[in-house]
């Protein structure tokens, strides 16, 4: 049972990522790679490393993510 | 095969997915995004590979923290710089390879 | 060997502390320290000690992470240091006060030479991934530092470039852990000899496809010109000096190492390395002579110089092969680092950055120019220089083992350097032309022009001393 | 040019998807025999000062990559100021006061998490990098709702600050040098060395992500 959800879980990571490089829109591609970061840390948890999941949601999807919405702010507050 | 397996060969997926993309791609920002995506693949095979038959390795573990902690500085300087040549140049993308 | 890693690091954590723009004499000092563990090393290791190594926290590996110094090591130690004590003093004249590109030039530097050394004495493969990211990082800083548009770009393209590379050297870090379970150089050495599965063949690819784009070895040279040849004179020099080495050392270092029974399995694996290099000596040499602009003129010589080292890898069997690639690292090194600062010089008092605009030269900075032509002898591998003993170690042991295609690459290798090097030396002795207006000129610090003068020199006289340099390596063949 | 760029994505891409299912292939075959770790961290566990295996390995038997990873990391900040910084915008950040006072409550609820997390770190899933997170989310919340202004130049106290972990972590692990090795801690003393250096560690680390944040957020000034 688990290893079916361990499955969906890695078919999410895997679109997400591939998404993320794909998708035409900017907006879309940076929601999609903090989607891509939180979608990690439950394959961290999933693989008994709690400590990696944490640092990753932390870090990983939250500065990070954080750090992509202000530059993309910031880009469009700078667009005439 | 065990989940651990799995997920080292989907961060293998991951990391020719994001090797492709830091070739193919010239905006500066998804280039990042593949460099992470990259990254992320090789952190899921340390891990993973190293789990495949059984209970927790906390040595890879310790190292992708690590790891980890490296990419995000590798990345706060990309976008930084990425925001700087923005600045100076109205540009997210960099000149042509040969002057 | 501890206080070469620990002390760049308290100089480069306290000036940065300290503030913008201070420190450089905390630098100063403390790379003269440095440069005396380093000869202190060598003389131990010489001494007939074949390696130095230290267990830090006293585990041991593979639990815990292990230190050594071979020959090699400790020859790249003393050429990291012998470069990097004059350039700190040639920089602590360069940057005025003030001057933006200089404000974190010092913690940036501390942060270069602590992962350089780092990396050279390392003997665990996650720990040297950590030391690439050390050097890259900081190698990037110094292109970016204070740049306009151009210099970000170039700084972006390095930071890229060097990512992927040390990307890949982690992915064959990962391979390996999965094969072996450990990250002990030493533990792996055994392990591969005993049984080298599929995944560690992939490892060794990855991890050399890694460096070579580190090394900016021919095609991977892409991201090298803009870089080296747009930052400031102290920058472009540590970098064409010491960082593209530590990549080169590395994949060295590996292929020796724990990855000789891979190569004694398929000894044509070699030839790829050289088939590169020889076209990285032709490429960057014609480059060389084709661009107008000086900096660009010395970085891709720095392309085709790098070739030479990658040379070396089909002679590896028999003797005197790492002689001549150590010896190459070092005659590259310094006069490399002698023409960065030697082009500052002329930057600085002309305003401009041409092959052109150098006419004239010769009569306001003599011993610029000096220093120049001397480098210069180096590059085209001259007799005493020690760039023609790295070529005739080459020679002789590629006619050793009957390669005699190398020594014609060699040979036309030289007579390329010669080209370029005359072709600024031509234009600086030529009297400014009479129908342009003399250049305004600005008068330089002595400082700069003596230690332009000084790395020069040493890359010639190194030739004389060679013999003391060939028995510290030879310690490495003891222990490979 | 256009078919250029087609063929070019068509050879990369084909050369990433052979790439892929060729390192697949060989992680699916049987492993060679090697080394396992993990009864080696077992069984020094006991003496390395805490009783969480992976804050273990990164602060006492791997910690020496610890060391250097933080000076990765102060160093990226370095870069960061060296590259040049865009003049901090005039315009203020219209904030609704509801936010503002919420974060004012959240964040000491933020530092006292942090410090729960470095302590738990000895021994279950926590320690400094965590504890240096959420730091570090506080310092980027009280920004966000305008609370905090943008870092403009580090003052002396903020580069201590965010050198502190280095150093502290480069003097313990030079003092105990006469012990025998660099960062062999004496086991009786490990425990509480590691802790301070955790500390020191979860300072500087929730200073210097807070400052990639604080650094990097900021409009090109308003060009008058």
């Amino acid at each position: 049972m688990s290893f079916v959800f361990d499955v969906v879980l890695a078919a999410a990571l895997l679109w997400s990522g591939a998404r993320c490089l794909t998708t035409a829109r900017l907006d879309q591609a940076i929601v999609l790679f903090i989607a891509f970061g939180l979608l990690l840390a439950l394959v961290w948890a999933r693989l008994s490393a709690p400590d990696i999941g944490l640092a990753e949601a932390a870090i990983g999807a939250g500065l990070t993510g954080a750090l992509l919405l202000d530059v993309y702010g910031a880009l469009k507050r700078s667009k005439p | 095969m065990t989940s651990a397996l799995l997920f080292a060969c989907v961060g293998a997926i991951l990391f020719a997915l994001g090797l492709a993309g830091v070739a193919l791609i010239g905006h500066l920002l998804r280039r990042i995004f593949a460099f992470n995506v990259m990254g992320s693949g090789t952190f899921l095979i340390l891990v993973g590979l190293a789990q495949r038959h059984g209970s927790a390795d906390p040595v890879p573990q310790a190292m992708v923290l690590t790891g980890i902690v490296v990419a995000v500085a590798a990345t706060a300087l990309a976008l930084a710089l990425t925001r700087r040549l923005h600045a100076l140049t109205g540009k997210l993308e960099l000149p042509a390879d040969e002057p | 060997m501890i206080g070469l890693i620990l002390l760049p690091l308290v100089w480069a954590s306290l000036a940065f502390v300290l503030g913008p723009g201070r420190g450089k004499w905390l630098a100063i000092a403390g790379l003269s320290a440095q440069t005396w563990f380093a000869f202190d090393l060598a003389q131990q290791i010489s001494a007939g000690k074949a390696a130095i190594g230290h267990q830090v926290g006293g585990w041991g590996a593979p639990l815990g992470i292990d230190l050594a110094a071979d020959g090699l090591s400790s020859a790249m130690l003393l050429l990291t240091q012998c470069v990097a004590l004059p350039l700190a003093i040639y920089a602590s004249a360069y940057y005025k006060r003030d001057d933006a590109a200089g404000a974190y030039f010092w913690p940036l530097m501390g942060f270069l030479i602590a992962g350089l050394n780092a990396l050279f004495v390392s003997a665990d493969f996650f720990n040297i991934y950590v030391t690439l990211e050390l050097v890259g990082l900081a190698a990037v800083g110094l292109v970016a530092a204070g740049g306009g548009a151009q210099q970000i770009a170039a700084a972006l393209r390095y930071l890229f470039a060097t990512l992927v590379g040390s990307g890949l050297y982690l992915l064959g870090v990962a391979l390996l852990y999965g094969a072996y379970g450990t990250v002990s150089i030493e533990s792996v050495s055994l392990l591969v000899t005993a049984e080298a599965p599929r995944m560690v063949w992939i490892a060794f690819g990855l991890m050399v496809l890694g460096l070579m784009l580190k090394t900016a070895l021919f095609p991977f040279h892409y991201w090298l010109p803009p870089a080296h040849g747009g930052s400031p004179a102290p920058v472009s020099a540590l970098l064409s000096a010491l960082v593209v080495k530590a990549s080169f050392y590395l994949m060295l270092r590996l292929w020796i190492g724990p990855f000789a029974p891979l190569v004694a399995a398929a000894p044509w694996l070699a030839w790829g390395p050289a088939a590169l290099g020889t076209l990285a000596i032709f490429w960057g040499s014609w480059q060389a002579i084709r661009t107008p602009r000086l900096k660009m003129l010395i970085a891709y010589s720095t392309v085709a110089q790098l070739g030479y080292l990658f040379l070396i890898f089909p002679l590896l069997n028999g003797p005197g092969a790492i002689q001549a690639g150590v010896m190459q690292a070092f005659a590259h090194g310094l006069a490399k680092a002698a023409m960065f600062v030697a082009a500052g010089v002329f930057i600085k008092a002309t305003g401009q950055d041409t092959v052109a605009g150098l006419a004239g030269a010769v009569n306001r900075l003599p011993i610029t120019l000096f220093a120049f032509g001397l480098a210069g002898v180096t590059l085209m591998g001259l007799p005493p220089s020690a760039g023609f003993l790295a070529k005739w170690q080459l020679i002789e042991a590629a006619l050793n083992q009957g390669h005699w295609w190398l020594v014609l690459v060699v040979l036309s290798g030289g007579l390329l350097a010669a080209v370029y090097v005359f072709r600024v030396l031509r234009q600086a002795f030529l009297l400014a032309p009479v129908d342009t207006p003399v250049l305004p000129f600005t008068p330089v610090p002595r400082t700069l022009e003596w230690t332009a003068f000084a790395l020069a020199l040493t890359s010639v006289l190194l030739g004389l001393r060679g013999v003391e340099l060939m028995r510290l390596i030879q310690a490495v063949g003891a222990v490979a | 040019m256009k078919v250029q760029r087609v063929f070019k994505r068509f050879v990369v891409g084909s050369a990433a998807l052979a790439f892929s299912v060729l390192l697949i292939g060989v992680m699916l075959e049987p492993p060679a025999a090697g080394v396992d770790l993990r009864a080696a961290v077992s069984a020094n566990l006991a003496v390395s000062g805490v009783a969480h295996p992976v804050t273990a390995v990164l602060l006492n038997f791997r910690g020496y990559d610890t060391l250097l990873e933080i000076a990765v990391l102060l160093l990226a900040l370095i870069v960061i100021l060296a590259s040049g910084l865009e003049a901090l915008s005039s315009r203020p950040r219209a904030v609704d006061p509801v936010l503002q006072t919420l974060a004012q409550l959240a964040a000491p609820s933020m530092i006292v998490v942090a410090v729960y997390l470095l302590w738990a770190g000895a021994f279950r899933p926590g320690g400094a990098f965590q504890a240096g997170a959420v730091l570090a989310a506080a310092g980027v919340l009280l920004h966000l709702t305008g609370l905090l202004p943008g870092w403009q130049a580090p003052t002396l106290k903020l580069r201590l600050g965010l050198t502190a972990g280095l150093l502290i972590f480069l003097a313990i692990a030079a003092a105990v040098l006469s012990q025998g090795a660099l960062m062999q801690y004496p086991p009786r003393q490990a425990g509480m060395l590691i802790l301070l250096i955790e500390a020191g560690f979860t300072v500087s680390l929730g200073l210097i992500l807070a400052g990639l944040f604080l650094f990097i957020s900021r409009d090109p000034g308003d060009p008058t």
